[in-house]
């Protein structure tokens, strides 16, 4: 392996990996399956890494882009009836803390 | 490091990162992301042992359990999300109740 | 177990708790992948021997649609067993957002553009797999997207998805699968075992198959989760 | 390979006619896939009597390479149990939907757990359970796992009612970090053994942390899967919610094969590295189960969730066998009574489930204090709960006697006091909260309570279910015969094998 291959690995490595910490840490949910996106692109990167294009090539069709416009569209559909609903609810809004989708 | 031992650690570190936000964070949504992160590690694991035989051509067999394993958790995740669209027009709730929900 | 989910504060002992176990357990996987030992044997030895009765030259493609093939099938399964859970729910199949601008001239003429070209790529990836990356699986996703496109431009193609010739379509690949691994039981002696002068013609055979029917599944996964509450739902909600 | 094939292609093929002729044609599908999948499932049955245990390459390639099957008299067993039961419950579940299609529509009018979107499900659940028992693949076994769980999960939701959905979701999300967790053993072990294949990697493995890792997590996975104690909390909402012929299923069968699971890679694969300590634990829970399973039965009011709890306890009896076959001159007696609870306890909570599922049809609620006089209005429902809840007992002459007689004996000659106490208490434990309900149901009511008519069809088959669960008491030669075929004791003897 040569010198630029390795930085390249490690790049990756430790992107991937942070990246995996914003979409589990940040409070913005759209911004979480944006970063989830961004994620499975990149992995599909190090696929190619990895030598394996068949999967670099699922990897970005599904892994990415189904699952992540799948994410988003179920997103947009919680964001379009939580809130104005709330006040009907039996259970106080205490109950879920991490309901904000914004 | 080989690249064998760089994504696998890289993987294994997804993977316990998913197992925590899975147990830790309450919303659907975000267990949901959190158990693809879990996938992908083990699937970057399964690519990295792919890698690890020879320096010539990577192992297959673990290229193809990776393709199978991303068409399963694109189903997986699908109906979870879709599952998940259900219990907020039933329940106007996005995360699962504490107890039992008995 | 549960009681993990109370962000007020930000410390909490349990999600400590369960901090510090998957901390250890990550550790602990760590450090068994860095002390694995050489495996004691290769099966890509096995694999390269085979590989010339396979019918295929693409080493994934001979273990996903020959070696293994039996693995692949179950999986399309597990496609399936998604669209059938996905279809159980009354919203799936409704009307696509109609929250949703008309569609612009533009969109319409770039679907009408890129849908051919996709159709054409997923026929090259379909082709291309026996020897190159590629395969059923990229090509049905390359399909998907398609008809995902066609959908986003507000054609009104939702009806389509009630024939019965479009169920049929779904379990196209699926069903050719089956019928391939039996009618090969018959000739060879195993299930799925296809006679070696003709696991060419099979294999891609059932990649077309599998093409389509993956197209139309990943299309249904998209369909079932729509920016679409119908309206009877939303009415419920509000009593 | 022609029967081994047709017990999981049969189904499948069911699931796909059943999707594509929708309810036309219903009860000929479910008619042609029960009658073959019996046939298929005699055909490999007759094969391993004779010839002993099988293997089937498919594809004709063979392990490493290729994936088999594998089946022995374990396998034929579960095969057995599953497409008796799955075929007495489909039965249940026709009339059932025939019932509830018309007597249990949701406000919309229009019912939600109607043929068409049951059937498919149905006969995949059907079809992963016999690829699982069947399966001699590690990435195989992920495979079925991953689709027996969805299409549970699945049918689990099928009802819409809010407490289902949650509860569904609950078990979706448990389930696969269940299926992730094995799927990363099964990584681990590649890497090292460079096989999948069950047998060949029970002669290659070593000592080391590249073992006892991955069975570590493939265990935890599967426990997981399985709801053994305290790994259960999801397991009691997710049984009482489904619909009553999904619950039958689910507490009967579905988590039986992932314990199955458990027990071919403890014994065939992991055995020569587990150690007794390790047994020991497993006990321990299984114990655990057992007494906090039952004391939560006690405290139930609604009669499912009594049911749900009490296969949680149930469950603990299959762990005890772990500890048991630690000691060589009692492990093969210990293992033929851990399976065959296994078998008992499917046909009896199967039954129990069904005879609830008809008293909820009846009065349109299942709280155990308002059961009064259920007795004289449907009997035959009460009787095959009470039939169910004698195998559980484990009173002669039902299935469950001989399980808890053969568990009992192999504590008593291995002089192990403690886990034959269990065995006792647990026993007394369940006639407890068993009489609870039989109390109830027996006392005179006090208020007159409307109580619907229910067709024939769901009682009969709760009854029949019932009836095997005892009759498997009067015939235990013949499947404890079969369950030598093959059986891994001497342990080392199944390392010889092919």
């Amino acid at each position: 392996m040569n010198e630029q291959a390795w930085l390249l690995d490690w790049a990756l490595a430790i992107t991937l990996v942070g990246l995996a910490l914003q979409v589990l840490s940040t409070r913005n949910l759209f911004k979480a399956v944006v970063y989830f996106i961004a994620f499975g692109l990149l992995l599909a990167l190090t696929w190619v890494r990895l030598e394996a294009v068949d999967i670099a090539l699922a990897e970005a069709a599904i892994g990415a882009g189904l699952t992540g416009v799948l994410f988003l569209t179920t997103l947009s559909h919680l964001e379009s009836t939580t809130d104005s609903d709330y006040e009907s609810r039996d259970t106080p809004r205490q109950e879920h803390p991490d309901d904000e989708t914004r | 490091m080989s690249q064998f031992q760089l994504y696998g650690m890289t993987g294994v570190a997804l993977f316990g990162l998913g197992m925590y936000a899975v147990i830790a964070h309450a919303h659907l949504i975000r267990k949901i992301l959190a158990i693809n992160f879990m996938g992908s590690g083990i699937f970057l694991v399964l690519g990295a042992v792919a890698r690890r035989a020879s320096e010539g051509m990577p192992d297959p067999v673990p290229h193809a359990m990776v393709l199978t394993g991303i068409v399963v958790a694109v189903s997986a995740t699908a109906f979870s999300l879709s599952l998940t669209r259900r219990i907020h027009t039933e329940t106007g709730r996005s995360s699962l109740p504490r107890d039992g929900g008995t | 177990m549960m009681k993990l989910d109370n962000p007020s504060s930000w410390f909490s002992l349990p999600r400590f708790l369960v901090f510090l176990l998957t901390l250890l357990l990550t550790f602990a996987l760590g450090m068994t992948l860095f002390s694995l030992p050489p495996a004691p044997f290769q099966l890509l030895d096995t694999i390269h021997r085979s590989l010339p009765h396979s019918g295929v030259t693409n080493p994934v493609t001979a273990v996903l649609l020959n070696f293994r093939a039996y693995d692949t099938l179950l999986e399309i399964g597990v496609l399936l067993v998604a669209v059938f859970g996905i279809r159980a729910f009354p919203e799936a199949f409704q009307e696509h957002s109609p929250s949703l601008p008309a569609p612009s001239e533009v969109l319409l003429a770039l679907v009408r553009l890129l849908v051919p070209l996709m159709v054409l790529i997923a026929g090259y990836l379909l082709w291309a797999g026996s020897h190159a990356p590629g395969g059923a699986f990229q090509a049905g996703a390359v399909l998907g997207a398609g008809a995902v496109l066609i959908l986003l431009a507000g054609l009104p193609l939702s009806k389509w998805f009630h024939g019965w010739w479009f169920r049929a379509a779904l379990i196209l690949g699926f069903m050719l699968f089956l019928g391939v691994g039996f009618w090969a039981m018959a000739m060879e002696g195993h299930f799925l075992e296809y006679p070696r002068d003709r696991a060419e013609d099979l294999i891609l055979l059932i990649e077309a198959a599998l093409t389509v029917s993956i197209g139309c599944i990943l299309a249904t996964l998209f369909l079932g989760l729509p920016d679409a509450a119908p309206v009877k739902d939303a009415a419920n909600e509000k009593s | 390979m022609i029967w081994a094939a047709g017990t999981i292609m049969v189904p499948l093929i069911a699931a796909c006619m059943s999707l594509l002729l929708r309810k036309r044609g219903g009860l000929w599908i479910l008619a042609g896939a029960t009658g073959g999948i019996l046939l298929a499932v005699g055909g490999v049955t007759n094969q391993v009597w004779e010839q002993g245990p099988l293997r089937y390459p498919l594809g004709g390639w063979g392990a490493p390479l290729g994936i088999d099957w594998y089946a022995d008299g374990l396998t034929v067993l579960l095969l057995l149990m599953c497409a008796a039961v799955m075929s007495l419950t489909s039965l249940y579940a026709w009339s059932y939907l025939s019932h509830e299609s018309h007597a249990g529509a949701n406000q919309d009018g229009q019912s939600m757990f109607t043929h068409e979107r049951f059937w498919p499900l149905w006969f995949f659940l059907w079809a992963s359970l016999n690829a699982l028992f069947l399966s001699a693949d590690l990435f195989n076994l992920y495979v079925t796992l991953e689709l027996f769980s969805l299409s549970a999960a699945m049918l689990m939701t099928l009802g819409h009612q809010p407490a289902a959905l949650m509860a569904g979701m609950r078990y979706l999300m448990v389930s696969m970090v269940g299926s992730l967790m094995y799927l990363l053993g099964v990584a681990f072990l590649y890497a090292a053994y460079g096989t999948l294949d069950l047998a060949m990697l029970s002669r290659v493995i070593t000592a080391g942390s590249q073992t006892w890792m991955p069975m570590t997590l493939m265990t935890l996975g599967l426990l997981l899967k399985t709801g053994l104690f305290p790994l259960h909390i999801w397991l009691p909402p997710a049984h009482a919610n489904a619909p009553s012929p999904v619950s039958a299923i689910l507490s009967g069968l579905v988590v039986k094969a992932s314990f199955y699971l458990v027990l071919r890679l403890w014994f065939q694969v992991f055995e020569p590295h587990v150690s007794s300590s390790a047994g020991q634990f497993l006990g321990m829970l299984g114990a655990g189960a057992i007494i906090w399973g039952s004391l939560q039965a006690f405290r139930q009011e609604r009669l499912k969730l009594l049911v749900a709890y009490s296969t949680v306890a149930q469950l603990g009896y299959l762990f005890l066998l772990f500890p048991l076959t630690g000691t060589a001159s009692i492990a093969e007696t210990a293992w033929s009574g851990g399976i065959y609870h296994a078998l008992a306890h499917a046909f009896a909570k199967a039954s129990m489930f069904l005879a609830a599922g008809n008293i909820m049809l009846a009065l349109g609620h299942d709280r155990i204090n308002e059961l009064d006089g259920i007795a004289q209005a449907m009997p035959m429902s009460l009787f095959a709960f009470g039939l169910g809840g004698i195998s559980l007992m484990g009173l002669p002459p039902s299935g469950g006697f001989v399980a808890k007689w053969l568990l009992l004996t192999a504590a008593w000659d291995g002089e192990f006091w403690w886990w034959a106490g269990i065995l006792l208490g647990g026993g007394l434990l369940t006639a407890g909260y068993i009489f609870i309900v039989l109390k109830r149901a027996f006392a005179t009511p006090t208020v007159h309570t409307t109580i619907q008519s229910i067709p024939f069809t769901l009682e009969f088959t709760a009854l029949t279910l019932a009836v095997l669960g005892i009759l498997l008491g009067l015939i235990a030669t013949l499947p404890l015969t079969l369950l030598h075929i093959g059986n891994p004791f001497p342990l080392t003897l199944i390392r010889g094998e092919p």
